[in-house]
């Protein structure tokens, strides 16, 4: 007879408040099997975890239940626990009589009879369980960091430190991402490009540090530990070893007319071109829709006038295959199209600009050369003013229902950069809060209002009026309740952050979910905020959320040291729960085969003796590394051959049995 | 200034009844006054929109009925229109007239009254609209 | 239906609790219904849920053993289609309880009695709507006594 | 080409609007568009009732769409107002299940209308419809060298997620009507402000701001001409004199469809 043992756990009162502790012990002790039961107030607590322990070994126990708070919180504390006490870690069931229970109901009564039932299927269930030992995998020691901006830049930095090899995988023809763009960076207004760039130099000469840029990542295939990615380099048309990053060829170039997507648009590119002068790699890459050569087939001028023999048409695009143990994710962010937000004239004026806009428009080595004019006639503006929440908390589907985070500081950064530097001009910031939580922060805007003069104005901008040379802004001060009509030179719009376009396909690719906005989900809000559902994959930057640079930073490193810990282990410890075949019963039919997502079922000829006579037959075998234990096998075999360990049709059914009663 | 209640007990009803029959969740709103900031017909009136709002949510009904810019909207919707907030803020300011308007003898615009308004040109279009917002 | 018959199933909801089983796999639906639970959304006492790794774990003899067993409804929640930790499980799901729904009808179970649905991890609202949705058609249709075995008295 | 519409004229069309009609009518017969009049059209009611509460004020609109799917043709308007009335109750019609079911009960038609009626503006018309480009090929009498810039207001245009016109806040439909007429269409920021409706009856001073904003913004930008798809729009800026003032005229777009294609 099975030796069971069914632990309560009160939570506090977060079940004790709704559930009678004393009926649940009492009616689990009348359960088939049950040789003992007791409540804790806390059982996942040392205390409550050491009860578990002692009474595993004094009752000689050899199942437990656990009736306490949801398993995706403590099953595996307890598993651990049993562990511990010399028990199989899978001869352990928890019964969810908090999130599922307590919290829901109100009525004592209700919540007691469903706190039983539920104790009574996990009882029912724990009889049927066996005791499970998990495999054992390799550990491919190469990590790969998907996105090339700040977050992706520190995370590399800091595995290959580590002494681990880290691949770089970016889509752009140079790491820097957005960082690279930015002119000060607050609450310091220190130099981005004076911090940033030393980071991209040490990422280039790491020894440990592979970049692959203008690459895009194809497919994985594999799990936690054992990645197999496949990324699409496309043809540069220049030679990476051969070039020698001279820039003749740029200047060469006859065909002027691109927009410059590292200068906003706010100038032209030739068809050959390194996106910005201190491009890593410092190679330049031929845009194949903007080239003449690729376009009529005539020129090759750039070919004919570099001095090391480096262009080559005839490139194509290279896949690349290789191993990964962990893979971290920092494709960074976007900000959203304003096409949809015609009140503010963005569409149809040049001197309503984006705020990264003004980022190039203010930087010393942006198209103006740091002075800042007005985009249409190149005159110094005498009046701006900033928008902010353009499309941030915005319910409508033209906007993000989420705050952009970062606008508040970078909008306080931008006014006092114009008032420092040009104190005759005027700035105005339309805004609805101020939201400047961080170190510094606060102080930071407040010194924007105080020292620098920036009129802050509490309300919105209804609509912009181009009025000849001026706009005419139409706001209100929603504090006074004053209409205001300002006569700006130039308009900044802070414009929401969003997800970048293909991180839902990337998610999808890596099995990893993204929310409603297209963020990617963390596996837990608060204690797992850089690991991701899927085992060995982790969030970096604002690809996860709207982020500052610090946080950025702060959490790239956080993804690092993920990665590094599962990088140092040889071996990992496979998920036992898995998928078992039952060779007397296979009929050989292999129709799991074509449903298994992972394809970790084949096929093998097995001999055996059919009274006295010796007969081959064909049945399934499952991989145990492949096999990930969703259980769709066990449902399309017919004769019932395939079962899943910890989730066996015994199992369930005992339990759909026992709820029933 | 006297202080006063929020949402004072007898004016939950008529706000229900606002809210209900304008369909619209008056909490939704933030307060960004962007509704204001573009309102065409702002000019004239003594609260702006998003203050019918904040008092809408504070429960002080009777200043709103007090005030002429319910009658100031001419239900152009760019206020809707713009709204980050997803109110349809011309829904609320019609509401706020019919709980005026529907109480016997409380029509704005009355029939005795029209002729004296109307000059030749104007079109039936402007009267019939009128007798829809003002008189019930 | 008219007023009066409406009124009789009301009469009869005090008396008549009725259960419902619900599969909820580990990765999206379970978590849901843990969020639910987070944010003290209410759903009545009678869904109880059963844990699998995958909605596509879930056997159609399972569900038909729950209905024989006594249960009056039957719900089976995954992930979206589309974000399936296993890449596919749910489109299998999808597909096999499309079937599934058509032969409870056949033998006479109510459509309404059984239903799939997908609930993501953020969605505990979702969780508290179906449930609620579903406890309150059963409630209309009253116990299931098509398929329940005579001899499982609940 | 030959196409066929169910055609909603509304009541102002009928007295003070006539020249909005009749310059409609013979452009439609010369661009080969049979405009039938509903037989026994009610008045729209002018304003769309925004209150949840009101269902007989919409049964007028559901009506003539009713009559018009019956038919199986398009419902084509070319009052704003009544466009504005009869899309948005439409819409209603096909969204809003209680609206839809009260609406149904109270008019007991053979069959119930569930907003299956598509209504189109008469500038729709031509531009989904006919097409400016076919338009413009056939317009006899171009505009050459006249400076009109479109007043659009606000009923054709917002709410922009019921009416689905054009881009609420810079549309282009009435430029590019202009453009196909031979003249030169003019952008000025003010096109789409109010001009104070209905304030017409009883606060005059605010729509005279109004309008005053609306006529120094064209003026500024060089309009000559103003066109206009409402009639109240159209009363609004003349009695307002600004455009005496400015020099600026007003007519209805059909007017100006007419004489181009040579039937004014």
């Amino acid at each position: 007879m099975q030796r069971i043992g069914v632990f309560v756990c009160w939570c506090g009162t977060n079940i004790a408040g709704t559930v009678n502790i004393e009926k649940v012990i009492a009616a689990a002790g009348e359960m088939p099997g049950v040789v003992y039961a007791k409540d804790y107030q806390y059982m996942c607590s040392a205390v409550g975890q050491n009860l578990v322990k002692n009474t595993i070994k004094e009752q000689k126990l050899d199942r437990v239940v656990i009736a306490s708070c949801s398993p995706r919180m403590h099953e595996a504390t307890f598993r651990k626990t049993a562990k511990v006490a010399g028990l199989n870690p899978y001869l352990v069931e928890v019964a969810n009589i908090r999130e599922h229970c307590s919290w829901i109901h109100k009525n004592k009564e209700e919540a007691t009879k469903k706190a039983i039932a539920l104790t009574r299927a996990a009882v029912a269930k724990v009889a049927l369980n066996t005791a499970l030992i998990a495999g054992e995998i390799g550990v491919e020691s190469r990590a790969l960091v998907i996105g090339g901006g700040i977050a992706g830049i520190q995370t590399a930095l800091d595995i290959a430190e580590a002494g681990y090899e880290v691949d770089i995988i970016e889509k752009s023809p140079s790491i820097g991402g957005k960082m690279a763009q930015i002119d000060k960076t607050f609450p310091t207004l220190d130099c981005s490009a004076c911090i940033l760039t030393p980071k991209m130099v040490d990422v280039s000469t790491h020894p440990n540090i592979n970049i692959y840029t203008y690459s895009e990542l194809e497919n994985v295939k594999g799990y936690v530990g054992n990645f197999e990615v496949t990324m699409n380099q496309r043809a540069r048309s220049v030679n990476m070893e051969k070039c020698i990053g001279c820039g003749i060829c740029t200047d060469k170039c006859p065909s002027k007319k691109a927009k410059s997507e590292f200068e906003e648009g706010l100038r032209n590119r030739s068809a050959i071109y390194t996106p910005f002068p201190q491009a890593i790699p410092n190679v330049p890459v031929i845009d194949r829709e903007a080239c003449i050569k690729f376009k009529t087939g005539k020129c090759g001028l750039c070919e004919t006038v570099c001095p090391a023999g480096a262009i080559e048409f005839s490139q194509e695009d290279t896949k690349i295959t290789k191993k990964y143990g962990a893979i971290v994710v920092a494709i960074g962010y976007d900000i959203i199209a304003l096409d949809k937000f015609g009140e503010y004239a963005y569409t149809n004026h040049q001197d309503v600009i984006t705020s990264l806009e003004f980022e190039r428009l203010t930087n010393a080595a942006g198209p103006t050369g740091g002075k800042l004019v007005r985009p249409s006639d190149h005159k110094k503006p005498k009046k701006v003013v900033f928008v902010q929440c353009v499309g941030s908390r915005d319910k409508t589907e033209r906007g993000k229902t989420y705050c952009s985070k970062i606008c508040c500081m970078y909008t306080a950064k931008h006014a006092m950069l114009i008032r420092d530097k040009y104190p005759d001009i005027e700035t105005y910031v339309f805004y609805i809060d101020v939201r400047t939580p961080g170190k510094n922060f606060d102080e930071f805007h407040r010194r924007a209002v105080e020292e620098y003069g920036v009129n802050y104005i509490k309300g919105m901008v209804g609509k912009i009026f181009p009025d000849g040379e001026k706009l005419q802004v139409h706001g209100v001060d929603a504090l006074t309740g004053d209409t205001i009509k300002i006569d700006a030179d130039m308009v900044v719009l802070a414009a929401a952050t969003k997800a970048k376009e293909d991180a839902e396909d990337l998610g999808r690719k890596l099995s990893i979910s993204t929310d409603t906005n297209n963020f990617f989900t963390e596996a837990h809000p608060k204690l797992k905020p850089v690991e991701t559902h899927c085992a060995g994959i982790y969030l970096a930057g604002a690809c996860q959320g709207p982020k500052d640079i610090p946080e950025t930073v702060a959490q790239a490193s956080g993804a690092a040291a993920k990665a590094i810990g599962l990088l140092s282990k040889d071996k990992l410890v496979n998920n036992p729960c898995i998928s078992e075949v039952d060779e007397k019963i296979c009929s050989g039919c292999l129709a799991c085969t074509k449903i298994c997502p992972y394809d970790a079922i084949t096929s093998k000829v097995i001999t055996f003796n059919d009274h006295g006579k010796i007969t081959k037959r064909v049945v399934a075998q499952v991989n145990k590394a492949l096999c990930q234990g969703c259980g769709g096998c066990t449902v399309a075999c017919r004769p019932g051959a395939i079962d899943i360990k910890g989730f066996t049709n015994k199992q369930i059914l005992a339990e759909v049995d026992a709820l029933c009663r | 200034m006297t202080r006063v209640k929020v949402i004072p007990e007898n004016k939950k009803n008529i706000i229900d009844k606002i809210i209900e029959m304008s369909g619209e969740n008056i909490r939704d709103c933030m307060q960004c006054g962007k509704c204001s900031a573009g309102c065409p017909a702002s000019d004239g009136m003594d609260l702006l929109p998003h203050q019918v709002i904040r008092l809408l949510q504070l429960g002080q009904i009777d200043r709103i009925v007090e005030s002429k810019s319910i009658w100031n909207c001419a239900s152009c919707f760019t206020c809707a229109q713009r709204c980050p907030r997803n109110i349809d803020i011309a829904n609320i300011m019609e509401a706020i007239r019919l709980t005026i308007i529907r109480c016997v003898g409380n029509s704005r615009l009355k029939a005795d009254d029209v002729p004296s308004k109307v000059d030749c040109k104007m079109p039936q279009q402007a009267i019939v609209s009128g007798f829809r917002k003002y008189n019930k | 239906m008219s007023v009066e018959a409406k009124e009789t199933v009301m009469g009869n909801k005090n008396e008549f609790e009725p259960l419902i089983v619900a599969f909820c796999c580990n990765w999206c639906s379970y978590a849901g219904a843990d969020l639910a639970g987070t944010s003290r959304l209410s759903y009545p006492a009678n869904v109880k849920i059963i844990r699998v790794p995958c909605s596509c774990r879930v056997n159609a003899n399972f569900v038909l053993r729950a209905f024989q067993r006594g249960a009056d409804g039957v719900v089976i929640a995954g992930c979206h289609p589309g974000d399936c930790h296993y890449s596919t499980g749910n489109y299998y799901t999808r597909r096999r309880f499309s079937l599934l729904t058509n032969f409870l009808e056949y033998v006479g179970i109510e459509q309404e009695r059984f239903k799939v649905d997908w609930i993501s991890a953020a969605e505990g609202n979702k969780f508290a709507t179906v449930m609620n949705d579903v406890l309150e058609k059963v409630h209309r249709l009253g116990p299931n006594r098509k398929l329940r075995d005579a001899r499982w008295k609940r | 080409m030959n196409m066929k519409y169910s055609y909603y004229p509304g009541c102002t069309l009928k007295t003070k609007a006539q020249d909005l009609e009749k310059f409609a009518l013979d452009s439609a017969k010369t661009l080969g568009v049979a405009l039938q009049e509903q037989k026994e059209w009610q008045c729209c009611g002018a304003v769309y009732p925004l209150a949840t509460d009101e269902i007989a004020t919409k049964l007028s609109s559901v009506r003539s769409l009713a009559e018009a799917y019956q038919k199986g043709e398009k419902l084509v308007t070319l009052c704003a107002a009544c466009h504005h009335v009869i899309k948005r109750v439409n819409e209603d019609m096909k969204h809003k299940e209680d609206i839809r079911k009260k609406v149904n009960n109270y008019l007991q038609l053979p069959n119930d209308y569930e907003g299956e009626c598509e209504v189109i503006h008469y500038l729709e018309m031509l531009r989904d419809e006919i097409g400016f480009e076919s338009l413009a090929q056939k317009v006899k009498k171009p505009l050459k060298n006249r400076k009109i810039g479109a007043y659009y207001g606000c009923l054709l245009l917002r709410p922009s997620k019921v009416m689905k016109f054009d881009d609420p806040e810079n549309p282009s439909i009435i430029e590019d009507f202009i453009k196909a007429l031979g003249a030169t269409p003019i952008i000025y920021p003010y096109r789409t402000e109010c001009c104070g409706g209905y304030l017409a009856i009883d606060q005059k001073d605010v729509v005279e701001k109004m309008t005053q904003n609306i006529f120094e913004s064209a003026s500024k930008y060089g309009v000559e001409e103003i066109v206009t798809a409402c009639p109240l729009c159209k009363y609004n800026l003349e009695i307002s004199g600004f455009g005496d003032e400015n020099n600026i005229s007003i007519s209805y777009f059909t007017e100006l469809l007419a004489e181009a294609l040579g039937v004014k």
